[in-house]
């Protein structure tokens, strides 16, 4: 039975199944609200308005033609892909979506499982600087070096962030977080500014307006993936738009408290919280206009790093005045 | 086939441009625009304009193409992606339009690149280019 | 200014210099002088007839001859100045001594009818494609496109 | 200094056409400008030769797609001129309708594109919505949204009827009421009026040395105006109106004059269908145009438009010349650039308007030595959005 259970886990709920549909949802969802705050339609005729669109273009760039530049780094461009596809994959299965008893320790959810979805949400960024490395386009190269620059920014803010939750309820196991906060809902508000950085940082990372640096179409074409076509950049939007839906599940996990009540609760507890998260990340994206690498940098470390930093100090407070 | 017939409904569902002015007298680039814009929004269809040519499926060229341009619209064409599409936007881009017979002009996109589906029109409309794209959609579906 | 008041300035100041003026359409007069007279033209145009913005430069082929018509603009009136230049050595100086906003239509007449303007600092071809031959003018009578077909794949 | 070189495609989704610029810079300061066009050069002089004065009407029309218009009726006034015909008063006024409704569609598209070059997008939506009302006044006039084909020798082809005269004045009032919120936005929104203020400055006496013309100049305090000095269907005599002009020589003071230019065309618009005289609008005219030269003006969106025409008794013309305005405006455009902020090179050309060209191309030499970077448009005008935003002004 346990091995159906792990099976089941892997392949559909919340493994590669559920993450292909549910982020393929995602990325309509957030088209749709992006055009709504400009006053636009959105996709409209692929499927029931619009919402097969991302799977259209999917298996769209499946079909098509898949160049690899001459003077390419063939091994390492053809593997890059697959890699970051990989390792997002792998972060999913990390989010406490199933409801796990503390006594169970299974593969996926342990001790630490936080540091670990943490860091398999950072290697894409590295995939992407290979990417652009890779192509041996001079595009590609710079919006390479922007994915690196711009990951020494957001990835301190982010780790700072979600430390607060974990310290509060003293454990690096985010279903033991989740449930801490289940049991003590009002803690959540203390969480406020960590889970504004989060988002925010979420937002770099997933290299969405204003931190689309590193693909800026205006300034670099397509950045690291200029020189990407057909399959390959299917996997990569695939990818991002998994990153999102794994970004918001890991902070709906942490700051919005996680998803209760077993199989069919917790996916309605998942759909809503990640919804929230997406929901801000549309707004995000609507209302700015891209910033400057430098600017990003200084916002980074002059904000979102001290602002992280005083949430932290003051949950280590709070912890020592509640004991 | 089941699979066949999936791609092709992908690809019919989403198409995404690259523009280019050939040299154009920028009517059919205001108007093409247009159709961008929230009164026509293009993305309804699933359409998106793209920066780079390698992911673009459908190349849109508005005016006649200039001597000057010539080679630069074939090597942008020459770096999309299989299956690739051409459109002419307006009768410049179809046939030279009244420029035909002066020197410094080609007469129409098709001398330099093939092309899919041409949308005449001076300046074409946005719902003729809306149309027009939507025609070569579902040629793409029957055949 | 009126067409007489003009008159009247331009007579005063280039006494027999003038080959024709006229006034064929109201607020419109041509003015004719010889090549060598251009610089001293175009200073009494700007400096006492008030003919302070230069519209452009037309080059034309004649047939014998190639011309180059200045259009020069005030308040009411319209005046171009003819100039004419032998088509075997096609030479006038320059004006942008007097009228720096010419440079570009210089530029321009030099590329399409092949009138070198001596003094001139930049004569590279403007408008023009760049695989375009040496010393063929389009705008020259003498000069007709052929296109071959299927010279371009 | 960098000394790489990023090349960049000739394509581009703005509406930008090609044309290669390059510029000497040192450090942040531009020192010097050069242009190269025809990348657009199509040989329409020449065309023109080989094809009859009514096929010429409709190649003239496509020299540009925004000013079309005023393409065609200053060549069909010049011809007028030579055949000697005089075209009816109602013609007259139509004729002058169309110009000014180009006139109102032309200044909101380049508010907008104005707007996106110092990275205020939302300003580029919002015009280019109210540019889609007076679109529909073209297009039920002349039956098309961009090339009218309204002008014929000896008058106008379409007539307008009691109910597309109401229909017109609604969609003027409708734009009447929106345009003073542009003129606030453009003259008094702080981070706008930081970024566009003492900069590309053209000072009354170069503006007239180097020649430029309509707005450009008009903004620097020269009351250059064709309509004016030189008046053509039906102004001057007929049809009041103000030139509009600022002292301050400034691309702030470009936007000002474009939408005080605007107010000013929907007060002509509202004069003219509300004036709308009786009778026929079109005289019929010859087919062989008698030998003759003349010189032909109007005021186009951007300036002096100016064609010489010259018959030789034939159904085809000896020598057509075509000036728009940009080309005049160039030199001006080189001036107010040297100088300057590299950042500041996208707004300054974009407040001439640039029509018959824009740029997708431009080198940047960072010194002496001739090291190049090639950069294009949207990255330049990027980089002067980012530019101004490290000195803390956002928008």
């Amino acid at each position: 039975m346990d091995i159906l259970k792990i099976f089941l886990y892997l392949l559909v709920y919340p493994g590669l199944l559920f993450l292909f549909v549910y982020s393929t949802f995602v990325e309509w969802i957030d088209r749709k609200l992006y055009a709504k705050f400009q006053n636009r339609m959105g996709p409209m005729y692929t499927g029931s308005h619009g919402i097969l669109q991302p799977i259209a273009d999917f298996v769209k760039l499946m079909a098509k033609e898949d160049i690899v530049p001459d003077k390419a780094d063939k091994k390492l461009f053809n593997a890059v892909p697959i890699l970051a596809l990989t390792s997002v994959l792998t972060a999913g299965l990390l989010l406490p979506v199933w409801h796990f008893s503390d006594a169970f320790q299974s593969a996926t959810s342990f001790q630490g499982d936080l540091i670990v979805i943490a860091y398999l949400l950072a290697l894409p960024s590295f995939a992407y600087f290979l990417a652009g490395w890779a192509s041996a386009s001079m595009y590609s190269a710079i919006g390479g070096v922007r994915v690196l620059t711009l990951l020494f920014a957001y990835e301190v803010p982010m780790f700072l962030a979600i430390l607060s939750p974990a310290v509060m309820a003293g454990s690096w196991r985010m279903a033991e977080i989740a449930a801490y906060y289940q049991a003590n809902p009002w803690y959540l508000l203390i969480n406020v500014f960590a889970f504004a950085v989060a988002v925010v940082a979420l937002q770099a990372k997933l290299e969405r307006v204003p931190f689309d640096i590193p693909h800026a179409e205006t300034e670099v074409v397509g950045g690291a993936f200029t020189e990407y076509s057909g399959r390959k950049l299917a996997m990569f939007r695939l990818l991002a738009d998994i990153q999102m839906v794994v970004g918001a599940g890991m902070i709906a996990a942490l700051f919005l408290g996680g998803f209760p009540g077993g199989l069919i609760p917790g996916f309605i507890w998942f759909v809503v919280k990640t919804l929230i998260v997406v929901f801000i990340l549309a707004a995000m994206r609507s209302v700015t206009a891209r910033l400057r690498i430098d600017q990003m940098v200084s916002f980074s470390w002059k904000w979102l790093a001290p602002l992280a930093l005083l949430q932290l100090v003051i949950v280590i407070f709070l912890k020592g005045y509640l004991q | 086939m089941a699979l066949e017939k999936l791609v092709k409904w992908s690809r019919v569902s989403s198409p995404w441009l690259l523009h280019f002015n050939s040299g154009a007298c920028n009517g059919c680039d205001i108007e093409t625009l247009a159709a961008l814009m929230p009164r026509f929004d293009l993305e309804r269809f699933g359409v998106l304009l793209k920066s780079t040519p390698r992911h673009a499926d459908v190349l849109v060229c508005t005016g006649a193409v200039t001597r000057q341009q010539a080679a630069r619209l074939k090597r942008i064409y020459e770096q999309m992606a299989e299956p690739k599409f051409v459109v002419a936007v307006g009768a410049c881009a179809c046939s030279g339009n009244v420029f035909r017979g002066c020197y410094s002009v080609l007469e129409g996109v098709d001398q330099v690149i093939p092309v899919n589906a041409y949308i005449p029109g001076c300046a074409a409309k946005p719902d003729a280019i809306i149309d027009g794209v939507a025609k070569l959609l579902g040629a793409l579906k029957n055949g | 200014m009126t067409f007489e008041e003009i008159k009247k300035i331009l007579e005063d100041n280039l006494k027999g210099k003038i080959k024709e003026l006229i006034n064929p359409f109201p607020r419109r007069m041509t003015l004719w002088v010889d090549k060598a007279d251009a610089l001293e033209t175009c200073k009494v145009l700007k400096e006492k007839a008030g003919f302070y913005h230069l519209s452009t430069i037309t080059g034309r082929d004649t047939g014998d001859k190639l011309e180059a018509l200045y259009h020069f603009a005030q308040n009411g009136m319209s005046l171009t100045l003819r100039l004419q230049t032998d088509k075997s050595n096609p030479t006038l100086s320059t004006t942008i001594a007097v009228y720096p906003g010419a440079i570009f239509y210089e530029r321009e007449v030099h590329d399409l009818v092949g009138i070198n303007f001596e003094g001139h600092p930049d004569m590279r071809p403007l408008v023009l494609p760049e695989d375009w031959p040496q010393g063929v003018y389009p705008l020259r009578k003498d000069w007709h496109y052929n296109r071959e077909k299927g010279a371009i794949e | 200094m960098s000394t790489f070189i990023l090349p960049v495609g000739p394509q581009h989704p703005a509406l930008k056409e090609p044309t290669s610029f390059r510029f000497m810079v040192d450090g942040e300061t531009v020192v010097d400008a050069d242009l190269r066009l025809g990348y657009n050069h199509r040989g329409i002089e020449k065309g023109c030769e080989e094809r009859t004065y009514i096929q010429d009407l409709y190649l003239l029309e496509r020299v540009c797609g925004i000013c079309s218009n005023v393409h065609m009726t200053v060549f069909a006034q010049g011809v007028e001129k030579l055949m000697g015909i005089e075209p009816p008063k109602r013609g007259l006024f139509i004729r002058c309708l169309m110009g000014e409704l180009e006139r109102v569609h032309s200044h909101l598209l380049w508010l907008g594109v104005a707007g996106h070059e110092v990275g205020f997008d939302t300003f580029f939506m919002y015009t280019w919505r109210d540019r889609e009302i007076v679109e529909d006044i073209l297009e039920m006039i002349s039956g098309n949204r961009v090339n009218y084909g309204m002008q014929t020798f000896g008058g106008v082809r379409r007539d307008l009827d009691e109910m597309q005269i109401k229909k017109a004045l609604d969609g003027i009032a409708a734009l009447k009421a929106r345009t003073p919120y542009y003129l606030n936005i453009g003259a008094s929104e702080p981070t706008l009026v930081a970024r566009i203020a003492g900069v590309g400055v053209l000072p009354k006496a170069k503006a007239l040395e180097l020649n430029a013309a309509g707005p450009t100049t008009r903004a620097s305090g020269v009351d250059f105006d064709v309509r004016k000095d030189d008046p053509y269907a039906g102004f001057g005599e007929h049809i009041p109106f103000n030139i509009v002009t600022d002292e301050g020589g400034d691309v702030l003071a470009r936007v000002v004059v474009r939408a005080k230019e605007l107010m000013e065309s929907y007060n002509i618009c509202e004069y003219i269908l509300k004036n709308l005289p009786a009778g026929d609008i079109r005289v019929k005219a010859p087919r062989k145009v008698p030998e003759g030269e003349v010189v032909s003006r109007a005021e186009a969106q951007r300036g002096e438009c100016i064609h010489y025409i010259r018959s030789n008794g034939t159904d085809k013309p000896d020598r057509v010349k075509v000036r728009a305005p940009t080309l005049a405006n160039w030199p001006a455009t080189l001036y107010m650039l040297r100088g300057g902020y590299v950042a500041d090179i996208p707004i300054v050309m974009a407040a001439i308007d640039p029509c018959l060209s824009c740029t997708d191309r431009m080198a940047i030499i960072t010194d002496p030595k001739g090291n190049e970077k090639v950069w294009n448009w949207e990255t330049l005008r990027q980089y002067g959005i980012d530019f101004y935003r490290k000195r803390g002004i956002k928008l």
